[in-house]
């Protein structure tokens, strides 16, 4: 190997206000055309190390050891210096897409611009390339979606956007940080492809930051593990997937669930096909359209949805990026109202109840948001935040004593109560996201991809939770999820959006297993297992299926 | 926090010994041995009416010199000024951000009808010619009710417009974001997004707004007095006194100063602390410094 | 009068030429004269003449001299008028004037659609009462053109004033026929010196020389700027700033408002300004008005009390400064410069008041423990609420209270004049007779008719015997005999201290260096615009 | 709701609030206790000439009688008086004032070009250095650039503006006579003129308003660098100009945008005492004559135009909101 393209030396990063260091001593390097992931527990400094390269840490931050690009300390630059690299030679996936947008500006602006920051090169060229850029992440509609702001866009195209916009400069190395996490798995195939591509053609070096061991194993070449701050381990990616040294490396293997097999799996018993009287959620024949603005077509996001969630059952609901799960959601939860249709919680129509009425229903329903950053007041401590519903809907609790519980159960140390938002990694906001959704213990949970930035040691615990939960209160559950395997283990039954409609619905384990629509027999193709070898094999016979 | 900031904590301190000033006016006065009523004209310059010395007449006798014309300590009625236009530019102020946020919060986060009507209120009151209506006004109020209050209602009222605009404005965009959406499915009523969601996030711009139209509602004392609205001279206003100093500074500059000094003060002190504030309430800027 | 500069005086001689700029805080000048307060010397006798004009001089009592006309002779002990015009007048537009164009002057101020100047000959021209111009046809009755150069007025009453009377502006001529359009002010048909040549609202009124204007039939005006332009709406303290750094177009201006006290206290450490200022020897009667009909105050007792217990020296500096600037302490109520007057002191007093004396009446009227919870209206206008705080102040130390309220003008006047009933106990005001004889001194705010509906008598004073007086010394057409009579009303009034007054209110204004002959003579306390000239 | 629909709307709003506001300007204006035909009654004043005055100018009837026939001037004109000295007042009549013996529309013609050319110069002043200084006290947080702005900010607020024109005039005027002092050279005449004698008041306004600007931006300014987005704009190597003066300031603009509409329109009502102390022949002096001379019609044209231009800025404004940011797109 030669000189390494990017070097990490005993880097530490530390945060005013008595927090522990929040990266220790990471010493880390990167050749050009490699992929080096970074993996690791929720919160363990990954972004952090990561978002230290560019200097794009908040003030409070403190660096220190050093960063060499090439041969040149990134944390010594000189702004112009840095500039220059920013987007240029070092592109960056963020890993929240939901808010890495700015809202006030359509995609096609932030995309030219970006094109535009690093070539001299006029405005319609730079937005050939903008368009030339979306097809690469195939995000269909690319004329159109140019536009399109980033609020109308679902959490999966915004992901292909900020992807998108990091390789928009072909940049020397590419940091991405869970890149995937909003995608479906066959668009995330398709990323993974062009990661891929982008190594072997442009000699692209990656800094790979997930959860997902799928992906690990079918694009790393080498593996760092994070925890608490430090790199424990790190190695080669199929020496460290055969032989993890690490207790918590093997922990973290140990947790990946997979995918069943397509013929392994066993028939469950078929729960009732038609809503029962007790339902919690029925959803009927709901169609959501977006109005087209200034002359554009309208979104048709959901089209004559039927379903409906009974007590104790989790209705996993799948589907490409893009089909109207999230917008679904909003209709459920009451924040949007259909365009057509009828949404049923626990036997009564919301749109007739009276006011009050609804209002105590919806101390029943707990929901957790697809973008945990924006969905977290900024201004509110995660105390307050996670005791909010229970100062809608007052319980005989003490609230203190509920927010540790809840905290403990998502495994987040107690200490974080006080801290706000901006403070935490993405994967500690959605389980600040999650504790909220459970703190006064909902019939319905309505889940929008909950554990898509957690670890799979945090995920399994969380599923856990869920799953004793269930069986504790029998909640129902509208579980939302790109994570096929998640899904599997989670949901009785399953249902697969596609624009809008609805291509599928029946027994988890049937479907999942003996698939009956194409574009589910695709989805679960393309779903990536935690072994580099088994992996890269599935991904050969997927690219044969999709040609 | 705020104790950790240099500099609202002056404006804190500045506050304090404003209501001070204000508060122990009498005292601080008797100390002095004058008071804000008396005519001095042997205080004055016999050629031209202006204090008689250097600095306005600043001395012993008179610690911020003497008033022209009358010879009235200017201490005294700094002193006892800063009652009347403290007290009411603070409440009138105060009035004038409760209505204004309730209104545009309630209009940006309800929308609709409601929006509409706040919006053409707002219109109406800003287009009013509230000049005629202050001396229309001034005619028809019974002189029993107390002026303080009439003040405080009348300013407060004119000014909420302004203030409801930009709240409303902020909560247009704020309504969209997904902590309120996250309230609202929660079940929160616009009463529990607004306390706990929208206002958290509304202080910047109302602390900006609010701390400096203190010296205009100040201003605005002054001249309804003149109108016959206002607290009746001889009473003493900064207001008043800023007014009528206009006339001197290049004879009597320090007739401007002092009480020009006061109201300088009192606004900083509020933008000061009302930064520091702002500063504590956000958190991501809170732990610097 | 201690006024120790002379009017005038060190002013450089003036030469015919150049342009006069009169720096004005007014939005608009008014020429139309049937719709002009204007005073016989001041801006609107630039463009018109009228059929009388006034003498007056620094020094010299005001009198009434010849302008288009003579200054008019009476047969019948003063209820029939006849003037005779000048021969050879022209207007501005080349058109002769003649009897008929005054007639049609006089009967056009009394359409409602151009109403709004001095009104003093509405209610004495025989069947003035009920006229409603002469732009539908009807003449008035009482104003007779026996040929082109004669004019006859006929009053419903002996009116020794008459010949004041006709030189206010709606004696001017109007070309018969001429002047339906209300905005006729500002096309004016000029008799004067000057014409109105460009005129916009608020930025300037320009006049030019009237080239039929003869300067042989006219004493009164010199006509020596070859241009005059009112610069309007113009700040005071702007324009005092202006005048006081003296650059430019400004040497050559004036203000035609007063230089305040604070202005003043300026200007006096400015030795090239302060020779500019220009300050009048007497001015307006400022007077605290007592309302005589309201309890305490309509007792006369307590009404003198007020005699003492101001202290008028405290009013002077609050006015301007000093006593000097101020004005002289006033006891009479007829001004300076005015014929007739006569100096006298009922109730002599320190100027700074005499607090014990008051108190003593106050205590024999009934009133040991003073007076409290008066009520002190004032309007906004004039530094007034400045100076009733030092009357506040003043009377406070004779144990009267009072508590000032201040009003915006018209809610003042409406309360003070308009209304039948007044609320107030005491008011501050001033007065300047709007012509140089003691009748309009006295006659506006002490006869019983001018009590509310818009009158002056502010202190509601009612008195049969001074009302009779007043009536007999208005038909007294010698003006020595006039005098006398005014001179003893004006003691008699003051004897039941309906008011108190304060001040003969002096006016200064501020001049360019290059301007010249600005003086202001004892009455009234303005400068005198027709003289004024500019030196090269 | 569509654009077009929108606007429709809000120039409903528009018209219903130039109805009220006209409507309590009557009733205020007859709630003030002084009699508009006094002025034109003259000196000494009967009874009787005060009667015709009243009636020839239209003030014998109820005020409600007299908005009626006000509003219906708006469209068919109006007559005042009649024979030869009748008045007429062509449709859409604001009103006739008989102190200035002019159209009330032709007043406010006249001397609006002034007040536009004083409101527009100051507003673009204002705003350009409000928010540049806001912009530099965000940036600089906590250094002596972001004191200096705060204190300058407090005293541009505290100053009364006469006395902030009065020196500036002393200084600039006369001490060091770099500025010619008052007077209104029209835009046609000599545009450098015309700035050259505005820059003066331009400045003065610009000086007292400028202050809610700066302090608006440096908090909205706060608020935004900790988003997200900033993060993304860094990343993609902007300059940091772009980054603060696009992406920030763009997110931050949404209350500016709001308070500029407001002074905006309230300004270009007539700004009294800059147009006083420097002589400017604008909306604001004649406004303040009405006041001051009971001048109903004109008072009630001066109301009505500004409250026109602040309801029409405000719908601008919300027009605006729309296009800053498409999420608080009204519907
Ligand atoms: N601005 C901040 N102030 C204080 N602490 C912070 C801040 N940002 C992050 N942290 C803390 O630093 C630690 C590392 O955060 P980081 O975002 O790097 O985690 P991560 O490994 O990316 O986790 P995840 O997988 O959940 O995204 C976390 O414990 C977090 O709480
Ligand atoms: N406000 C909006 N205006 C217009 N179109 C919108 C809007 N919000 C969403 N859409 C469109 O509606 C479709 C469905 O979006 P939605 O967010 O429901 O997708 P999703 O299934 O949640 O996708 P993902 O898995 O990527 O989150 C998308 O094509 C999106 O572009
Ligand atoms: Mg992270
Ligand atoms: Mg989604």
């Amino acid at each position: 190997m030669t000189a390494p393209l990017l070097a990490l030396r005993e880097v530490t990063v530390e945060f005013g206000g008595g927090h522990r260091p929040a990266v220790r001593g990471v010493t880390l390097s990167l050749a050009a055309g490699e992929v080096l992931a970074v993996v690791g527990e929720s919160g363990s400094g990954k972004t952090v190390t990561a978002m230290s390269l560019l200097r794009l840490l908040p003030d409070t931050a403190v660096l220190s050891g050093s960063a060499l690009l090439a041969g040149q300390d990134l944390y010594r630059m000189s702004p112009a210096e840095l500039r220059a690299v920013r987007g240029g030679r070092v592109g960056v996936v963020f890993q929240e897409p939901m808010s890495a947008l700015n809202p006030v500006f359509t995609i096609g602006h932030q995309l030219v611009e970006a094109v535009r920051a690093h070539r001299p090169w006029s405005r319609s060229r730079a937005r050939r390339r903008a368009v030339e850029l979306l097809e690469l992440v195939g995000l269909p509609d690319p004329e159109q979606r140019l536009r399109a702001y980033p609020h109308e866009l679902s959490g999966g195209q915004l992901q292909r956007v900020v992807i998108a916009m990091a390789v928009a400069c072909e940049p020397a190395l590419l940091i991405a940080d869970e890149p995937t996490t909003a995608l479906d798995v066959t668009v995330q195939a398709e990323i993974i492809d062009l990661l891929r591509d982008l190594r072997d053609r442009l000699d692209v070096a990656i800094l790979l930051i997930t959860h997902d061991m799928g992906v690990v194993a079918g694009l790393a070449d080498r593996v760092a593990v994070m925890k608490d701050g430090e790199v424990v381990e790190q190695g080669d990616v199929l020496d460290l997937f055969a032989r993890p040294r690490h207790p918590y490396t093997r922990e973290l293997l140990s947790a990946v669930v997979s995918l069943s097999p397509l013929d392994e799996a066993v028939v469950s018993t078929l729960p009732a096909a038609v809503p029962s009287a007790k339902a919690a959620l029925v959803v009927d024949d709901v169609t959501v359209v977006y109005g087209g603005r200034f002359g554009r077509s309208a979104v048709r996001a959901v089209d004559r949805v039927s379903l409906h969630v009974e007590p104790g059952e989790v209705l996993g609901l799948v589907g490409e990026s893009g089909s109207g799960k999230s917008t679904l959601a909003s209709v459920v939860t009451g924040l949007r109202s259909p365009t057509s249709g009828r949404v049923v919680v626990a036997g009564r129509d919301l749109s007739t109840v009276r006011r009050a009425e609804r209002r105590a229903a919806r101390g029943r329903v707990g929901v957790v948001f697809q973008d945990p950053t924006s969905s977290l007041n900024p201004r509110a401590t995660i105390a307050r935040t996670i005791a909010e519903p229970l100062l809608l809907h007052p319980r005989d609790v003490d609230a203190d004593r509920r927010v540790d519980e809840l905290l403990e159960l998502v495994q987040l140390d107690v200490s974080l109560r006080s801290r706000y938002p901006h403070e935490l990694s993405g994967g500690q906001r959605q389980r600040v996201g999650i504790a909220r959704a459970l703190v006064l213990d909902p019939a319905l949970l309505i889940a929008d991809e909950p554990t898509s930035a957690l670890d799979v040691s945090v995920q399994a615990r969380v599923l856990d939770l869920f799953r004793s939960l269930q069986e504790r209160l029998g909640f129902a559950c509208l579980f939302i999820s790109h994570d096929l395997a998640v899904v599997e283990r989670l949901a009785d039954r399953v249902a697969v959006l596609r624009d809008g409609e609805i291509v599928e619905q029946g027994p988890a384990a049937d479907v999942l297993t003996r698939p009956r629509h194409p574009y589910t027999a695709r989805l679960i193709a393309a779903a990536p297992v935690a072994d580099p070898v088994v992996q890269r094999e599935r991904h050969t016979r997927w690219r044969e299926l999709t040609g | 926090m705020l104790r950790r900031d240099r500099w609202a904590l002056a404006g804190a301190v500045t506050i304090a010994l404003l209501a001070l000033l204000a508060v122990g006016a009498d005292l601080w006065t008797a100390i002095e041995g004058q008071d804000p009523y008396t005519y001095r004209t042997e205080a004055l310059d016999p050629a031209t009416g202006a204090p008689a010395g250097p600095l306005g007449g600043v001395g012993a006798d008179h610690w911020f010199g003497v008033e022209p014309l009358t010879g009235r300590d200017l201490f005294a009625i700094v002193a006892h000024g800063a009652r009347t236009s403290f007290l009411i530019g603070l409440a009138a102020t105060a009035l004038s951000v409760l209505i204004g946020v309730l209104l545009g919060a309630t209009a940006g986060y309800l929308g609709g009808a409601l929006d509409r009507v706040v919006t053409w209120s707002a219109d109406v009151i800003l287009g009013f010619p509230y000049l005629v209506f202050m001396i229309a006004l001034a005619a028809v109020v019974p002189g029993e009710v107390p002026r303080p209050l009439l003040l405080v209602l009348v300013i407060g009222f004119f000014g909420w417009p302004s203030i409801a605009r930009i709240v409303r404005a902020q909560t247009l965009t704020l309504r969209t974001r997904g902590f309120v959406s996250a309230a609202r499915s929660l079940g929160a009523g616009p009463a529990h997004v607004f306390r706990h969601e929208l206002l958290p996030n509304l202080w910047g711009p109302i602390i900006v707004v609010s701390t400096l139209s203190i010296p205009g509602k100040i201003g605005l004392e002054a001249a309804l007095s003149f109108l016959g609205l206002g607290i009746p001279p001889p009473t003493p206003s900064w207001g008043r006194a800023i007014s009528a100093a206009i006339d001197w500074v290049a004879t009597d500059p320090m007739f401007l100063v002092f009480p020009g000094a006061a109201l300088f003060l009192a606004t900083w002190s509020f933008n000061v602390l009302g930064d520091g504030l702002r500063d504590a309430l956000d958190p991501r800027t809170a732990v610097l410094r | 009068g201690a006024n120790e500069q002379p009017q005038g005086a060190g002013q450089a001689a003036a030469t015919r030429g150049g342009t006069l700029r009169v720096l004005s805080e007014g939005q608009t000048v008014n020429f139309d004269p049937a719709k002009s307060a204007s005073l016989a010397v001041t801006s609107l006798a630039l463009v018109h003449r009228r059929l009388t004009a006034w003498h007056n001089k620094p020094g010299e009592q005001a009198k009434v001299v010849p302008d288009l006309a003579d200054v008019g002779k009476t047969e019948d002990g003063g209820k029939t008028w006849t003037f005779t015009l000048q021969e050879g007048l022209k207007f501005s537009d080349g058109t002769p004037i003649t009897s008929a164009d005054v007639k049609w002057g006089v009967e056009r101020s009394f359409a409602p659609s151009v109403s709004g100047g001095l009104g003093y000959h509405k209610q004495l021209i025989d069947g003035g009462a009920d006229y409603r111009g002469p732009f539908e046809g009807a003449e008035l009755k009482g104003v007779e053109t026996p040929d082109a150069r004669t004019i006859r007025f006929r009053l419903v009453r002996p009116y020794g004033d008459w010949p004041w009377v006709v030189s206010t502006p709606a004696f001017a001529p109007v070309p018969k026929g001429k002047g339906a359009e209300p905005d006729y002010a500002e096309h004016p048909v000029a008799s004067g010196p000057y014409q109105l040549a460009k005129y916009q609202k608020g930025v300037e009124a320009k006049l030019t020389r009237n080239p039929h204007w003869d300067e042989k039939t006219d004493q009164v005006r010199a006509g020596l700027p070859d241009e005059v332009v009112f610069q309007l709406g113009q700040d005071a303290s702007v324009v005092s700033q202006r005048l006081t750094a003296d650059s430019g177009d400004d040497k050559s201006a004036f203000g035609s408002s007063f230089v305040s006290a604070a202005q003043l206290a300026q200007l006096s450490g400015n030795a090239s300004a302060k020779q500019r200022v220009v300050t009048s020897k007497s001015g307006a009667l400022a007077y605290l008005a007592l309302n005589t009909e309201k309890a305490p105050l309509d007792n006369p007792k307590v009404r003198e009390a007020f005699q003492y217990a101001v202290d008028k020296t405290s009013f002077q500096i609050a006015s301007a400064g000093n006593a000097q600037l101020a004005g002289d302490v006033a006891t009479t109520l007829i001004t300076e410069g005015i014929p007739g007057r006569e100096r006298f002191d009922l109730f002599p007093a320190p100027p700074a008041g005499d607090p014990e004396k008051a108190k003593k009446l106050l205590a024999e009227a009934g009133f040991p423990n003073g007076l409290q919870n008066l009520d002190f209206l004032v309007a906004k206008t004039n530094n007034a609420p400045e100076k009733a705080q030092a009357l506040q102040a003043s009377l406070a130390r004779a144990g009267i209270q009072t508590t000032i309220r201040t009003l915006d003008g018209d809610a003042y006047t409406e309360e003070t004049s308009v209304a039948p009933t007044a609320k107030f106990d005491l008011t501050l005001a001033s007065w300047q007779p709007d012509f140089p004889s003691a009748n309009a001194n006295i006659q506006p705010l002490f006869a019983s008719s001018e009590i509310g509906g818009g009158g002056y008598n502010l202190s509601r004073y009612r008195n049969p015997e001074v009302d009779k007086l007043i009536d007999a010394a208005q038909a007294t057409v010698d003006p020595a005999e006039a005098g006398t009579k005014w001179a003893a009303i004006d003691k008699l009034v003051l004897q039941d201290s309906p008011i108190v007054p304060l001040i003969y209110t002096r006016n200064s204004f501020l001049r360019g260096s290059k301007v010249t002959n600005l003086f202001i003579a004892d009455f009234p306390a303005y400068p005198n615009y027709l003289q004024v000239g500019l030196t090269s | 709701m569509g654009t077009a629909k929108f606007v429709g709307s809000r120039l409903a709003g528009a018209v219903l609030v130039l109805f009220l506001v006209a409507l309590s300007t009557y009733a205020v204006f007859y709630l003030v206790p002084a009699d508009p035909a006094l002025q034109a009654c003259g000196r000494p004043c009967t009874d009787q000439n005060l009667a015709l005055a009243r009636e020839f100018m239209g003030y014998g009837d109820p005020w409600w009688r007299q908005f009626l026939d006000f509003a219906g001037g708006l469209f068919t004109g109006r007559t005042f008086g009649s024979g030869p000295t009748a008045i007429r007042c062509d449709a859409p009549c604001f009103g006739y004032s008989f102190a200035q013996n002019t159209e009330v529309l032709t007043l406010i013609g006249e001397r609006l070009p002034v007040t536009v050319s004083l409101a527009v110069g100051a507003a673009l002043l204002w705003l350009v250095t409000g928010v540049g200084a806001g912009v530099v006290a965000a940036l600089r947080r906590g250094t002596a650039w972001d004191r200096i702005a705060l204190a300058s900010s407090v005293a541009g607020v505290s100053a009364p503006v006469y006395l902030v024109g009065l020196l500036g005039i002393l200084l600039f005027g006369f001490t060091l006579d770099v500025v010619p002092v008052g007077g209104y050279v029209p835009f046609t005449t000599s545009p450098v003129d015309w700035a050259w004698r505005l820059a003066l008041p331009w400045a003065v306004l610009a000086f007292s308003h400028a202050a809610v600007y700066t302090r608006l931006t440096r908090a909205q300014m706060l608020d935004t660098l900790g988003e997200d987005y900033i993060r993304t704009a860094r990343a993609k190597g902007l300059t940091e100009t772009k980054v603060v003066g696009k992406h920030a300031l763009r997110n931050v603009l949404l209350p500016i945008v709001t308070v500029f509409g407001v002074d905006l329109g309230t300004l270009l009502g007539g700004a009294v005492i800059t147009e006083r102390v420097f002589g400017l022949p604008g909306l604001g002096g004649l406004l303040i004559d009405a006041v001051g001379q009971r001048d109903l019609p004109v008072l009630l044209g001066c109301t009505l135009f500004a409250a026109f231009l602040i309801v029409a800025a405000n719908v601008v404004v919300d027009l605006c909101y729309g296009a800053l940011d498409p999420r608080a797109r009204l519907t």
